[in-house]
């Protein structure tokens, strides 16, 4: 990310420097779900570390970082392991659009849009997917057209979590559609705030809300704002997921801090059901509990094996796609797990009891099967990518986008 | 859906499903969301209007079936209903209905089934105890004798419809072992605790029984001697659950396989990806499947079979654990579409979710078929 | 199958004449296992059904049959129930081959060959698939040249159980290499044991050695022995596939006797085996045998549902795909429930433990999951025909034979 | 197979891969199917030669391994063993030369390290009991003092090349508690009577003692205390166990995969077909988590990792249930081939069925966890 500075500070004087400030300097650690509502605790926290000289360790001095090593982050992480930390930040701000605008992004955009997101300032969605495309990215059909200098979009984007709470997206837009559909996508920066975009939350199954559709009519977004070429953003798409299949990978050296893995965790919510319920001594809730133990320790171990593999080059990018399908598949089990220990208190109970969340729950189990691209896209990616086997006929392959038969865009309100 | 149905029964399909698709779509069902009883009282009337509280109460009371075969009638509402994830308490008043019926006085024959064939009265069958016990040797609710009556005392939950209904039927426990009575909804020391609920429109309750005195006219059957009794209207609530889970699947199978067809990727309609295609051949073998459990289930209780103890927890086990499966499947079918609040795939996999789990939750019926078949006797 | 003669024989009387005779003519009932080893019992036993006059009920009267009504067929089964039957004959011989031979035969090929099969002197099998088939039958590539008053056959043909042990065959050969593959496809009955054939024995992964391949060198069939048309023989492959999916449906008239249900046998090897083995009081594999006899229950309810959908029209031909589809399936669940159940047993165990045999079976458990037609050739019917999904892209759909990209054939004693 | 193997490490598998190939290719293993023992001990001692059996043995008695993480090293041999599905003593002869180079008195160790290392001696342990019992806490085989020794008593199997060892390493229980001896092959009142296999190669024999009288010199480690060697005895047992079943999953999957390739249908190749492809992403999936658990489960034996009981109980029942099942996918995959003696497939699915049922099985291993993990303490 940056060359090596010869002068740089020494990776134990940096650790120990940080041992020193963070109890004075950070509350103590408290796991969150990295929820949008963490979204302006994390941007305080990020400021502390700011202010102590520990943001941005990876990210060239130049645009406000430290210009560090991967090292340096790894000694930070280590050491703010029980503090409290952005964490909220690292997806997509940090890692995603970090390592994207520092990949494609002009000078003037690194000037601009770096420094507030290490100081944690400015907090970063992705506008990709539309209620259109489904599992086919590219099929995109939000409208930019060139104005003066402009571009004028038109159009809606979904799935964006906690858009209405950030400040700045990514947004991919389709700028030509008399070419195949590779060809005719650009990427901009939007703000969010602006007249002529509208966001709305997404109410899912569970009754959460993190998820959110954007509306846009007639939204101005000046040319400087364009990543990449113009009709050429595909290529900055690229880069993006692969960036997000690193940050998924625990790969990303711009992230900053990090989750307890499964097993650093004690206990799971599935053990502490299994007990508090009085089942710890049925031999098939035990299975089922410690089938989970099972699963949560060969996930992390994948998860390590299958990071450092991307890290070190014996495994290419796109292997993150199996961490991804590895991850839905073991949401899926864990969700029917916990709905077998509920019982039928999943279905009927007294306010308050914890065994009520897991029918909730395993109704909205698939929704680890479909954020990040469907699980289906993942064994595409495996099979294709990976093992090399043959793509699947894609009948819009080298066809003008205006000529592709597509879906039509759901009335607003719509229940299908 | 039995393939099978004869012209009676399909008129009497078409009737039911023009009436509840015009009386009480889906987007009414949202709105019962918000209602505490889940479901109004006149529409219900109206429903009993239909047929669908007469089907196993003997015409001197005013029931009666197509062709003297009730319950194979009355799943057949069952499925319409699951088809709309329906409101109402079809499962619990039959239940009731049809233990009156079989096993009540003249007495308690007159002064309950009339009023329940009409959809003036409402009833429920409290089985089920903290901790999902439900089993007949788990009942813990005693009833002690006093009086010319009993006391009754303990709890019981979840109750279907319990915050709503006139009438219980409580399953409990003498000294000479099971024993069921009706115990009206105001009854002195019984208080009603209102649950919350998987499903938006079904409702539960727990019940707390502190020292309620019925008269020992209210006992149901034989005192102590209840366990055929509670058997039988296991199975007929079995029956009528799977019929309204297999609705439910069925009306979402047809809903998913045309967006299938409507929906493109890559310029191609997702009913073309043969990964999906695979996926949907399996799904219509369960689907089949479960169907056909369904049917056999409830023509072993409509026939008394033999085995129709094993058979209802077979059909239960399996409809369980593949109901839901498919519906899952049609979630992600769908992708984020599925997993929104204001699409309906939610509603229906709500209702098979709290199905798979009430009166026993696959495992448990597992269990019981292990018992059923003898593997508790000596090895030979 | 016949058309109905005011003159027969009514069904009560025709019941209660096999009621008196039975005791007295056949040997109570022994499950055998449909292996080619029950021929001759089972030719023995349509003899003597023959004899007494209960041999060929809904074939017709002039090709040796009694030309009664299904229901008739019924109150047999019913009555044998107890008795000893050449169930082994059902399928192919009496089912297929005496289905296809009435739809599609020549009227001297029905003289000829319906008689011998009635009276149990001809056992027949199939020749169908090829080494290099696979899931594509049509591909077949046995060379049948015209020869004067002959066809000349060359190739092989695999997977034909007890070709061996039995007498006749259907085979179907490839008459055209210059069209289509469905359009030049030919259908002969071929006498197995002649100069030209060999056959062998596939010892499969159990050591079983049901199965057989054969080895055609210039085998000279005569004309009279095609059935349908010179090169139209896919036809006749279609009708003989339906005759096929009808009897495992239960549904073919021209069955005798029935095998007993899963549930009618009592106990099954699994509950045995958890009994003997003291396991009966483990939750664990209390929930697994319940499982399979649930799972037996609900395969028979919905042969039963599936079987009679298609005899009244409710369901088309093809719905027997889901029979096949759901007996695979349950049988691949029932040799992994085996499995637990014998638990290190299956690996090493002392001779004549029953536990030893669950290793092997589960070992060859996936021959479920081929025989008839793969399974995903299973789920491609059911989705492609009864759900009417989009057919899968064949690359050989409309191109000659001779052009299409196809197996090499194996070597002799190929490992692979 | 980790993706982090040092140069040394590399070079160590190439040449055991060589040598295997050359020395043991599968058409030699089917021949071997025949024959008693299941391997040459001419071709062990060369074996021993490129280091399969001193890899866990200190350098003073002729062990040694690459870097000082000897079972690191030897994961290696297991793995290329499965790849080739190879006969021999590995697992069984290590796991002795482990327990005995870590516990053993100077006797012991001088008596059978270097016998072991040259590939002269084989070795086993004889843990498991009749009924499938394994854990510590299920020993019923008896060791009694007397006459300063102990005379034992009771059933050992299935043990691994108990037919073929020339010592046994015993698990037995004395008053005081769990008790390891060393016991030669030859000792009076051992039977060895040797048992059916599912492996063609791998043989197991029944252990049969009636009172056979050991000295007390026979004592590995502490008699009563023997718990945590015999914790650490199953560790590496899993750890090499693991390795061979990836191994075998590894060569099996790599076959399939051309074969998708080589395979035509419908004039298109098996590897165009979505339905297969999503099933061989599946597969790739858990083929790459089962070298990541066995990896896991092998680095966290040899470090001693305070967690490694639950770790190899993870790795064993997750590679467990996956292998095997990955294996069966691509006996599907190729058809009727793939259900014939003479194509080799079934050889690895074998081995790997094997590997799944020995020292626990998934289940059992699962059980374990749960005790592990603290589901037997109380409820806070």
């Amino acid at each position: 990310m940056t060359d090596t500075n010869p002068n740089i500070e020494d990776v134990e004087a940096f650790r120990l420097r940080a041992r020193a400030w963070l109890p004075d300097n950070m509350p103590p650690r408290q796991e969150g779900v990295g929820h949008f509502r963490d979204f302006d605790r994390g941007r305080e926290l990020q400021k502390r570390l700011y202010d102590g000289g520990f943001a941005g360790v990876c990210f060239p001095v130049e645009y406000g970082g430290l210009g560090l090593t991967l090292e340096h982050q790894q000694a930070l992480d280590e050491e703010t392991i029980d503090y409290a930390m952005p964490l909220v930040l690292n997806v997509p701000t940090f890692t995603i659009i970090g390592g994207t605008l520092l990949e494609f992004g002009t000078e003037a955009q690194k000037q601009r849009y770096l420094p507030p997101i290490i100081r944690g300032e400015e907090v970063w969605v992705q506008f990709l997917s539309e209620p259109t495309c489904g599992s086919d990215l590219a099929s995109l059909a939000m409208r930019a057209t060139l104005d003066g200098d402009a571009f004028v979009l038109n159009g809606s984007k979904i799935w964006s979590s906690g858009a209405h709470a950030a400040d700045y997206a990514i947004c991919v837009a389709r700028s030509n559609w008399d070419v195949p559909k590779h060809d005719g996508i650009t990427v901009l920066i939007v703000k969010i705030r602006q007249p002529g975009i509208t966001v709305e939350q997404i109410i899912d199954t569970n009754g959460g809300d993190e998820f959110c559709q954007e509306f846009f009519d007639d939204v101005r977004i000046p040319v400087e704002n364009v990543i990449g070429p113009v009709d050429g953003g595909w290529t900055v798409v690229r880069g993006l997921l692969a960036h997000e299949r690193n940050a998924m990978g625990n790969a990303s050296p711009l992230s900053s801090g990090r989750w307890l893995t499964p097993t650093e965790t004690g206990r799971s919510d599935l053990m502490e059901l299994a007990m508090t319920s009085g089942q710890s001594a049925n031999p098939e809730i035990r299975q089922l509990v410690a089938e989970d133990y099972a699963l949560r320790y060969v996930q992390d171990e994948t998860t390590r094996r299958v990071g450092t593999g991307m890290a070190s080059g014996h495994l290419p990018p796109t292997a993150g796609a199996l961490l991804r399908l590895m991850g839905a598949r073991a949401g899926v089990r864990r969700s029917d797990i916990a709905l077998t220990i509920a019982g039928s208190s999943a279905a009927a109970w007294h306010t308050g009891d914890p065994a009520g969340q897991m029918g909730s729950r395993y109704v909205g189990r698939q929704a680890v099967e479909m954020g990040g691209g469907t699980t289906e896209m993942q064994r595409n990616l495996i099979s294709e990518r990976l093992l090399e086997m043959p793509r699947e006929v894609a009948a819009d392959r080298g066809v003008p986008f205006n000529e592709v038969r597509h879906n039509a865009m759901p009335a607003r309100g719509n229940k299908g | 859906m039995d393939l099978d149905l004869s012209e009676d029964q399909e008129f009497f399909r078409d009737t039911t499903r023009k009436f509840l698709e015009s009386e009480i779509p889906v987007e009414r069902v949202r709105k019962l969301a918000d209602d505490p009883g889940g479901f109004e009282r006149s529409w219900w009337r109206r429903g009993a209007e239909m047929g669908w509280t007469s089907m196993l109460v003997p015409e001197e009371y005013g029931g009666g079936s197509l062709a003297g075969e009730g319950l194979l009638d009355l799943v057949i509402v069952a499925e319409e209903m699951g088809r709309l994830v329906s409101p109402g308490p079809l499962l619990a008043t039959n239940v009731v209905a049809s233990a009156v019926a079989e096993r009540g006085t003249p007495e308690q024959q007159q002064a309950l089934l009339p009023a329940i064939v009409s959809g003036d009265v409402i009833a429920t069958w409290a089985l089920c105890e903290p901790g999902g016990r439900w089993q007949s040797d788990e009942i813990g609710v005693e009833a002690l004798a006093k009086d010319d009556g009993f006391v009754i005392r303990g709890s019981k939950e979840p109750v279907e419809a319990g915050g709503q209904v006139d009438q219980f039927l409580v399953t409990a426990r003498t000294d000479e072992g099971l024993t069921q009575l009706l115990v009206p909804a105001d009854a002195d020391g019984l208080t009603v605790t209102a649950m919350e609920s998987l499903d938006l429109v079904r409702r539960y309750a727990a019940l707390r029984f502190e020292d309620v005195f019925v008269p020992a006219s209210a006992v149901l059957g034989e005192a102590g001697n209840a366990a055929a009794d509670v058997e039988r209207q296991l199975q007929v609530a079995l029956a009528l659950q799977l019929a309204e889970t297999v609705g439910a699947v069925d009306r979402i199978f047809e809903v998913t396989l045309e967006w299938m067809f409507d929906r493109f990727s890559f310029g191609r309609p997702l009913a073309s990806y043969q990964a999906l295609k695979h996926r949907f051949a399996d799904m219509k073998m369960w689907h089949e499947a479960n169907q056909a459990a369904a049917t056999g289930a409830a023509c072993a209780v409509q026939n008394r079979s033999e085995n129709a103890p094993a058979v209802v927890s077979s059909a239960k086990s399996y409809v369980g654990d593949h109901a839901t499966f498919i519906l899952q499947e049609c979630v992600q079918m769908h992708g984020g579409l599925g997993v929104t609040w204001e699409y309906d795939l939610h509603l229906y996999l709500r209702r098979a979710t709290v199905n798979e789990v009430q009166y026993g939750t696959p495992r448990e019926h597992r269990e019981r078929i292990a018992r059923l078949i003898g593997m508790d006797e000596e090895t030979q």
